[in-house]
C-alpha cells in the first residue's frame, strides 16, 4: 500500500489538484438567479465545458508520447486546421461519403505526422525544428487548399448536414476522447510500444545498445499525434460546420500546457496519460470558471498565466520532495 | 559555524573527524552512525560491497547531499557542509564516480572553472588559464592541448582531467570514488604517483575502490562499511586480504583460481581483417564455449571492436562470420536479431533508463519474449525479472525501485540482467566488473562461466589482467587500434601482456 | 430598494468574436457607452477569442442563462449558425451583428458588407487613376490582411471585382500584411525596390495602408502614390484621411448604434418586430485632394 | 591551421551556407528593366533588408544565451508588444521624456525578463512552462494596458515625432544590431558570465557541484533576452509610430528558428552569437528574395518550411560528422 502511494504520488498529488480547483470552482460559480442552482454544476455546463475541450485533450494525448519520447510537436495547431479544411472539402466539394471525408482528414493528419517523424527519425533533427517548420509550411498549404476561405458545410448539402450533426454530438466528442484517453493508457502503461516510448525519452543511447527500434518509435508517436490532430480536425470541423484554415493558431501551445500541467516532463521519460487528462480537465475548469464569472479576456490571459505556473510548480514540489 | 573543542590527549590530531553520521533515502538506510577519522598525509581506503555506502559518505563530505545527523570536524573546529561551495571552502573535494564535467568546454576551462567561480575577475585570459592548468596536468600525466574539447577525450582522459581539477583546488582532502574504475593500468600507476606526492604534501586522500591489488598497494589505512554501518578501521599493513574481505561481505570467498575451460573445437565466431577507421587487421576465431579476453590500454581499440561488432561504426573491410554464416551488423538491433550482445562500458550514459524501474530496464531488449499481441505479459515479467534478480544477487528494494536510487553495483547488475535474458550466441563484455565489489566480481565471473558452459562465445574486455588471466581462455592484445598478440592464458602473464600492449614497435606500423 | 432592482435588471449578453482587435474594441466600447445610459439593463460582454468553438460555446453558457436579448458579433458565417439556432428556439431575441451567417438564425440582422467596401475602394482606385493618369491605368499594389480571413478576402475580391474591369491598371505586387502596420511597411518596402513606379496601394486596413505609406515616404515616394485604406476609425483612418496622409478610407460601421436601439424597443416591447436586415451603408472618407 | 578550421568547422560551414543563399538570392533576384541592375544588391534593398530583421536578430542575441544554458524563452513576442505599448503610452500620454520613455520601456522589458529568469531559478520549474505562461500574461496585460486599441505615435506631439524619427533611421537600427552582437559575442566568448552560461547548458549537474552561480547566470540571461526584447519593443514603436499591442505575435518562434539555424543546439552548451548573426542574415535573405519575387503568401510558408530544414539538416551533418 505505502509502496503504491509512493509510486503514483504524482497522480494522487494532480487528483488533489484537481480536486481542489474543482471545489474552487464550484465556491466562485455564479448561481442561477432565478432557480439558485450553481451554474458550473449544472449538468448542460459540465458537459459543454468538456465537449469545448476535446479536440486540445485528443491531441494531447498523442502529444504526451511525444513528449515522453523526449520530443515536441508544434504542427498540431496547424494540422488541425488542415484536416478541417480537408474534410469540409471533402464533403463539399469533392463530393466524398461521410466515412470517406472523415477517413482522408485523419489520413492526412497522419502523414503529416508520418513526415515530422521520418524526418526527425532519419536526418536527425531536433523535434523542435522539424515540427517548427512544418507548423509554418502546413499552414501555408492549409491557406493554399481553401484558396484562402472558411469552407462552410451547412450550406453544402445533405451529406454534410449529417456529417455535422453527428460529430459535433456532446456524447461523440465527448465519448470518443474517453475512449481514446482509455486506448492510450493502456498503449503506454501495458505495451512493448509504451515501454520503447519511455525508455526512449529516458535514454536515448541506451535504447541504441539495448536494440530498440527506436526510429520506428519516433516515427510511430508523430504519426499518432498526427492522426489525433486530424480527428481534432474532423471534430472542429463538424463542430463549427466549417473548415476554417486559421483554426488551431497557437493550439499547439494549449496542448503542451496540458501534457505539462498533467505532470509530464519536457525532459522525457516521466510522465502518463491519467496526468494529461488530469491537467486538460484543470485548464477545462480553469476556462469555464473564468468565463462563467465573465472576466474580462485580458485578465483571463493574466490569470491564465499566473495558474499555469502554480499548477506546475504544485507537480514539481511533488517530485522533488 | 566555528566551535573550538578540546584537543585530544594523544598521537595526531585527525585533519577530518566524521561523528554519527547518518543518512538514509525512503526507507533504505544508507549511512547509520559512521565515524571516521581522517589523518593528514595518509591514504586513507574506505571498502564495502555495493551499497554499503561509501559513496553517500562521501557525497556527504563533499556536500552534494546533506547528511541526515552527525557531524564533522575538521582541525578540531566543529564545521557544517551543507553544499559543495562549502566543502570547496574547508578544502573538501570530491570526485566522483559519475563525471562531473563539462564535455563541451575544453580542458582547461574544466580544470579552471571553479576557479572562475572564486575569481572578481569579468574577463577571461585564455593563456593565463592555459599556464594555470599545464602543471596540473603535467601532475596527473595528461599530455594533452588545454585548448582540447572535453567531450573529445577519452573517458581515461576525461577522469584525469577532474583530478587534475582537484588538484587546482589546493585541497586538503580529496575523495577519490572509484577514480581508477575507468583507468588501464598505466594510468592507475600514474594516479598512485600523483596521491603518493599528495600524501607527501600532507593532504589527505580518501580513497574508495573495489579493487584489492590497488588498496593494498596505496593506503595506510582502511575503513570497512557494511550495510551503511561501521564495521572497523585498520592500518592496512596489518591487514591481510582475507580478513579484509570477510569484515566486508560478512563471510568468506573463496578466491577461486582459473575457471574450468568449456572451450569446445566448433567455430562460432570468425573475423578476418576486419578493419574499421580505427582498428586495422583484426582477426581471430572465437569458438563454441570460449572465453576471449581483450587486453590493451586505454584507446588501443577495444570498445571500438564491440562497435564494430555490434553495428556501432563503419566497417571499412574485412569480413565477419557467425557459425559459418556472413555476419554484418547495420545496427545494433540487427546484431542482437543475429544473435550478438553487447553489455556496454558505461552503464549510466550507455546502458540504463536511470528514471525506470528495475523491472522495464531488465526486460527492456527483451520484451519481444514478453509480448502477446502487443501486450506485454506482466505476470511471467514478474517471474522473469525475479529469476534474474536472484541469478545476480541484485540488491534492490523491489522490482519496482528506480535504477537510479541503486548503488553503482547493483546498477551493473541490472544491466547484466538484461543481457542475459536476451541470451545472445556472442556475448561482448566491455569492462563488466567495473565499479563491482568483490562478492559481485565473483558472481559475474561465474556468470560469465555459465553462458561459456552453455556454448556462447564470449569476448571479454577488462583493465584488469588478473580478471582476465583468471576468467579466459585466450587473451587478444591491441595496440593502437592493431592486434598485437593472441595469448593463450594459462601459457602467458601479466607482464607479457603489458609488454605487449605497451610495445612501441607497432608504431611504425600504424602511421 | 436594491434587490428588488437587481431582480428586475434585464440581461444583454453580447458575444465579441474577439477582443483583441482595435476595431473590436472600439464596438465594445461604443455599447458600454451607449448601454450605461440604460440603468435597468444589465451589459456583458463574452469574448470568442478568435476562435468559433470558444465562442459557440459561449453563446451555449449564455442561453444558459437565458438573457433577454443576445447580440452576436459571429466569427464565422457557418460556425455560428447552428448555437443561434439554438438561441432562438430557447426564445431569446437575437441580434446578428455586421457578418452574415449561413442562416437566417436571428431575429435582426445589422449588416455591413466587406464586397460592397471592396467595390468602394475599386471604384475610388479606377476614378483617382483616371484622373491622374488620364485614363483607367497605373500601377496597383495590394497589401492584404491575414490570408484565411474572410475580410480579407471580400474587401480583395469586391476590389478586384471593379479592377478587373480595366486591363490598363497593372497589378504590380500582392504581398501579406497579416493586418499589421510592421509587415506592411516590410512587404512594402520590397514592392518599393521592386518597382520603380507605383500610383495606387490599397491596404485592407487602415494601420496597413499607413505602414506603406511610411516605408513610401522614407524613400521620398509618397508624394507620387495614392495611399486606400479600410476600416476608418475616428482616431486612426479618420485621422489618417485628414492629414492628407491616405487618399481614402472607407468606414467599416461599428453597427453598435442601430444594434443598440433595436435591444432597447426589444427589451420595451414585447410585440415590437424589427426588420429582418438593416443595412449600414459604408462612408467613404476622402481627402481634400478629392 | 588543422585544428581551427575543426573547432571552427560549424561557423565556417554556416557561413557556406550563407554564401549559397546570397548567391542564389542574385541570381534569383529580379533586375530594374531600365538599368540592369540586380534589385537584391540595391545598397536601398540590402538595408532595408537589414533593419526589417533588426527587431528578430536583436532578441535572439539573447535568445542564444538563453538556449545554451538550456533554456528558451518564449515570451518574447509578448514583452516586444508591452515595450512597443509601453514606450508610446510614456511618449503620448504620459508625457513622459524620449529619454526616459525609453528606458521606462526597455526596463519593462527587462523586469519581465527579471521575472522569467527568477521563477526559473527559484522555483526549479522548466523555462519552457514559465515563459509559456509569461507570453500569455504578457500579452494579456499588454493588451489590458492599451486597452485594445493602437497606440499612436504620430499626433502625440513634437518629443513624439523626434522619437521615432531618430530610432527608425538604418543606420541606428542597424547599428545598435551590430554593436549589440559585437558585446554579446565578447560576453560569451571572453567572459567569466559566458563560460557560465555554457557551462550551465552542458552539464547543469556539474555547474552545481562547481558552485558556480547558477541562479544569477539563469536570471541574468532571461534578464538580458528581457531587456532586448524591451529594445526591439522601442524599435519597432519608432519604426510604426505606433504602440500595437498584438505586435510580435508568434515573434518567439522567429527568434529561436534564427538562433537554430545558426547552428545553436536547443540540448544547450552549444553555439555561438556569430551562427545567431549568420542565421538572422539567411532569415533576413530568405524573406527579403521571396518578398522581392513576390511570391504567393502561401507559397512563401511552404518554402519558408523547406528552407528551413535544409538549413538545419546542413548545420547538423556538420555536427555529427
Ligand atoms: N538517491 C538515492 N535514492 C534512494 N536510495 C539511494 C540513493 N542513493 C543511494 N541509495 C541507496 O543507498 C545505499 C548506499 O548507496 P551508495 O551509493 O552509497 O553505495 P556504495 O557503497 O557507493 O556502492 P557501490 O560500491 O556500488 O558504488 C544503497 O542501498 C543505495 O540503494
Ligand atoms: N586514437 C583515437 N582517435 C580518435 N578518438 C579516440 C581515440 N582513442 C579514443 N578515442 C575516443 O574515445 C572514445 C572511447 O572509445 P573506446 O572506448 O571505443 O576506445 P577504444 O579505442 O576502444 O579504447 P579501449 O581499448 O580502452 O576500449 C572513442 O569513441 C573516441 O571518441
Ligand atoms: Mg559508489
Ligand atoms: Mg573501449
Amino acid at each position: 500500500m505505502k509502496s503504491f502511494v509512493l509510486r503514483n504520488r504524482t497522480l494522487i498529488q494532480s487528483s488533489a489538484g484537481l480536486l481542489v480547483i474543482f471545489v474552487a470552482a464550484i465556491l466562485l460559480s455564479p448561481t442561477d438567479l432565478r432557480t439558485d442552482e450553481v451554474l458550473f454544476l449544472k449538468a448542460d455546463n459540465l458537459t459543454n465545458m468538456l465537449r469545448v475541450s476535446a479536440p486540445v485533450a485528443i491531441i494531447a494525448l498523442g502529444m504526451t508520447l511525444v513528449i515522453l519520447t523526449g520530443g515536441i510537436d508544434l504542427s498540431v495547431g496547424s494540422t488541425l486546421a488542415f484536416c478541417s479544411v480537408v474534410a469540409a472539402l471533402g464533403l463539399s466539394e469533392w463530393n466524398l461519403g461521410i466515412f470517406a471525408a472523415i477517413l482522408l482528414a485523419i489520413l492526412a493528419g497522419g502523414a503529416v505526422g508520418l513526415l515530422n517523424g521520418s524526418l526527425i527519425a532519419w536526418l536527425k533533427v531536433q523535434p523542435f525544428v522539424i515540427t517548427l517548420a512544418s507548423m509554418i509550411g502546413v499552414r501555408g498549404l492549409t491557406r493554399w487548399l481553401s484558396n484562402n476561405q472558411n469552407i462552410q458545410l451547412r450550406t453544402a448539402g445533405e451529406v454534410a448536414v449529417r456529417f455535422f450533426e453527428f460529430f459535433s454530438q456532446k456524447t461523440v466528442m465527448i465519448g470518443l476522447f474517453v475512449l481514446l484517453a482509455a486506448v492510450f493508457a493502456l498503449l503506454l502503461s501495458g505495451t512493448v510500444f509504451g515501454r520503447y516510448v519511455r525508455a526512449l525519452g529516458d535514454n536515448a543511447k541506451a535504447s541504441v545498445y539495448a536494440g530498440l527500434p527506436i526510429k520506428r518509435v519516433q516515427i510511430a508517436v508523430y504519426t499518432l499525434t498526427g492522426l489525433l490532430a486530424g480527428l481534432a480536425g474532423v471534430l472542429t470541423c463538424a463542430r463549427t460546420t466549417t473548415g476554417n484554415p486559421n483554426d488551431g493558431i497557437a493550439a499547439e501551445l494549449d496542448v503542451i500546457a496540458v501534457v505539462v500541467i498533467g505532470g509530464t516532463s519536457l525532459a522525457g521519460g516521466r510522465g502518463s496519460i491519467v496526468g494529461t487528462v488530469i491537467g486538460a480537465l484543470i485548464i477545462a475548469i480553469l476556462v469555464n470558471i473564468l468565463g462563467l464569472r465573465n472576466v474580462g479576456a485580458n485578465e483571463q490571459l493574466m490569470l491564465k498565466a499566473v495558474i499555469i505556473v502554480v499548477a506546475v510548480v504544485m507537480q514539481h514540489q511533488r517530485t522533488s520532495s | 559555524m566555528t566551535d573550538t573543542s578540546t584537543t585530544s590527549e594523544k598521537g595526531p590530531q585527525p585533519i577530518l573527524r566524521a561523528r554519527n553520521v547518518g543518512k538514509s533515502f525512503g526507507g533504505v538506510h544508507a549511512l547509520r552512525d559512521v565515524s571516521i577519522d581522517v589523518y593528514a598525509g595518509e591514504v586513507h581506503a574506505i571498502v564495502g560491497e555495493n551499497g554499503a555506502g561509501k559513496s553517500t559518505f562521501g557525497k556527504i563530505l563533499g556536500g552534494a547531499i546533506p547528511a541526515d545527523s552527525g557531524s564533522f570536524e575538521l582541525d578540531g573546529r566543529t564545521v557544517t557542509i551543507c553544499n559543495p561551495i562549502d566543502a570547496q571552502q574547508l578544502g573538501i573535494t570530491i570526485i566522483f564516480q559519475e563525471l562531473d564535467l563539462f564535455p563541451n568546454l575544453s580542458v582547461a576551462e574544466n580544470i579552471a572553472i571553479r576557479n572562475l567561480a572564486y575569481s572578481d575577475r569579468l574577463l577571461v585570459n585564455r593563456k593565463r588559464m592555459a599556464e594555470f592548468c599545464l602543471p596540473m596536468l603535467k601532475r596527473v600525466g595528461l599530455d594533452v592541448d588545454p585548448g582540447t574539447m572535453l567531450g573529445d577525450l577519452h573517458l581515461g582522459h576525461q577522469q584525469l582531467v577532474a583530478i587534475a581539477r582537484a588538484l587546482s583546488m589546493n585541497a586538503r582532502v580529496i575523495v577519490f570514488d572509484e577514480s581508477t574504475s575507468s583507468l588501464s593500468d598505466e594510468f592507475v600507476e600514474n594516479l598512485f604517483q600523483v596521491i603518493d606526492l599528495l600524501r607527501s604534501e600532507g593532504i589527505a586522500c580518501i580513497f574508495i575502490s573495489h579493487k584489492m591489488e590497488e588498496l593494498f598497494r596505496i593506503s595506510d589505512r582502511v575503513t570497512v562499511l557494511r550495510d551503511g554501518e561501521y564495521v572497523g578501521s585498520r592500518p592496512a599493513s596489518e591487514l591481510p586480504q582475507d580478513e579484509l574481505i570477510g569484515m566486508m561481505v560478512g563471510r568468506k570467498v573463496s578466491e577461486q583460481t582459473r575457471a574450468e575451460s568449456h572451450a569446445a573445437g566448433e567455430v562460432l565466431f570468425e573475423c578476418t581483417g576486419l578493419r574499421t577507421r580505427r582498428l586495422h587487421d583484426i582477426s581471430f576465431t572465437l569458438h563454441r564455449g570460449e572465453v576471449m579476453g581483450l587486453a590493451g590500454l586505454i584507446g588501443a581499440g577495444r570498445g571500438e571492436l564491440g562497435k564494430a561488432l555490434f553495428g556501432l561504426t563503419r566497417i571499412v573491410g574485412g569480413q565477419m562470420s557467425l557459425e559459418s554464416r556472413p555476419y554484418l551488423p547495420r545496427s545494433p538491433r540487427h546484431a542482437i536479431e543475429l544473435g550478438v550482445g553487447l553489455v556496454p562500458r558505461d552503464r549510466k550514459t550507455e546502458g540504463l533508463m536511470m528514471q525506470m524501474s528495475v523491472r522495464d530496464n531488465t526486460t527492456l531488449a527483451s520484451l519481444s519474449d514478453l509480448n502477446a499481441l502487443g501486450l506485454i505479459r506482466q505476470r511471467e515479467e514478474s517471474t522473469v525479472v525475479e529469476r534474474v534478480g536472484t541469478q545476480t544477487r541484485l540488491r534492490a528494494s523491489g522490482a519496482h525501485a528506480e535504477v537510479s536510487s541503486l548503488s553503482g553495483g547493483n546498477q551493473q547488475k541490472v544491466l547484466l540482467g538484461r543481457w542475459l535474458l536476451v541470451e545472445p550466441k556472442v556475448y561482448f563484455f566491455d569492462d563488466p566488473t567495473r565499479g563491482v565489489d568483490i562478492g559481485a566480481k565473483h558472481d559475474i565471473y561465474d556468470l560469465i562461466e555459465q553462458q561459456a558452459a552453455r556454448g556462447k562465445g564470449v569476448l571479454f574486455v577488462s583493465s584488469e589482467l588478473p580478471e582476465l588471466l583468471r576468467c579466459c581462455d585466450r587473451i587478444l592484445v591491441l595496440n593502437q587500434g592493431k592486434q598485437v598478440a593472441l595469448l593463450q592464458s594459462d601459457a602467458t602473464s601479466a607482464e607479457e601482456i603489458l609488454r605487449y600492449a605497451t610495445s612501441q614497435a607497432s608504431q611504425a606500423v600504424a602511421s | 430598494g436594491s434587490q428588488e432592482q437587481a431582480a428586475t435588471k434585464r440581461l444583454v449578453v453580447f458575444s465579441q468574436c474577439n477582443n483583441a482587435e482595435p476595431y473590436r474594441a472600439s464596438q465594445n466600447e461604443r455599447f458600454q457607452e451607449l448601454f450605461s445610459k440604460h440603468p435597468d439593463i444589465k451589459f456583458v460582454i463574452s469574448d470568442g477569442q478568435a476562435d468559433a468553438s470558444k465562442q459557440i460555446s459561449q453563446i451555449e453558457n449564455a442561453i444558459l442563462q437565458k438573457p433577454d436579448v443576445l447580440i452576436v458579433a459571429p466569427l464565422e458565417r457557418s460556425a455560428l449558425s447552428g448555437v443561434m439556432g439554438e438561441a432562438m428556439a430557447a426564445g431569446i431575441p437575437t441580434i446578428c451583428l455586421e457578418r452574415d451567417i449561413a442562416e437566417p438564425n436571428y431575429t435582426t440582422f445589422v449588416s455591413c458588407d466587406n464586397v460592397e467596401i471592396g467595390r468602394l475602394a475599386g471604384q475610388f482606385i479606377v476614378d483617382y487613376l483616371t484622373k491622374k493618369n488620364g485614363a483607367a491605368q497605373g500601377v496597383f499594389v495590394e497589401i492584404s490582411g491575414m490570408q484565411g480571413v474572410q475580410a480579407a478576402k471580400d474587401r480583395h475580391d469586391g476590389a478586384f471585382e471593379v479592377l478587373q474591369q480595366h486591363p490598363e491598371i497593372k497589378v504590380a505586387h500582392q504581398a501579406t500584411g497579416n493586418w499589421f502596420q510592421a509587415e506592411a511597411m516590410a512587404r512594402m518596402e520590397e514592392a518599393l525596390s521592386a518597382n520603380a513606379e507605383i500610383d495606387v496601394v490599397y491596404a485592407h486596413n487602415d494601420p496597413m495602408a499607413y505602414g506603406a505609406y511610411l516605408a513610401a515616404k522614407e524613400q521620398g515616394r509618397h508624394e507620387e502614390i495614392a495611399f486606400v485604406g479600410v476600416d476608418g476609425l475616428p482616431h486612426e483612418g479618420v485621422k489618417y484621411v485628414e492629414d492628407g496622409i491616405l487618399a481614402a478610407t472607407f468606414e467599416y460601421p461599428l453597427c453598435v448604434d442601430k444594434a443598440v436601439e433595436l435591444t432597447v424597443q426589444l427589451l420595451a416591447d414585447k410585440e415590437f418586430t424589427p426588420e429582418k436586415t438593416y443595412i449600414l451603408e459604408s462612408r467613404s472618407i476622402l481627402g481634400k485632394a478629392d
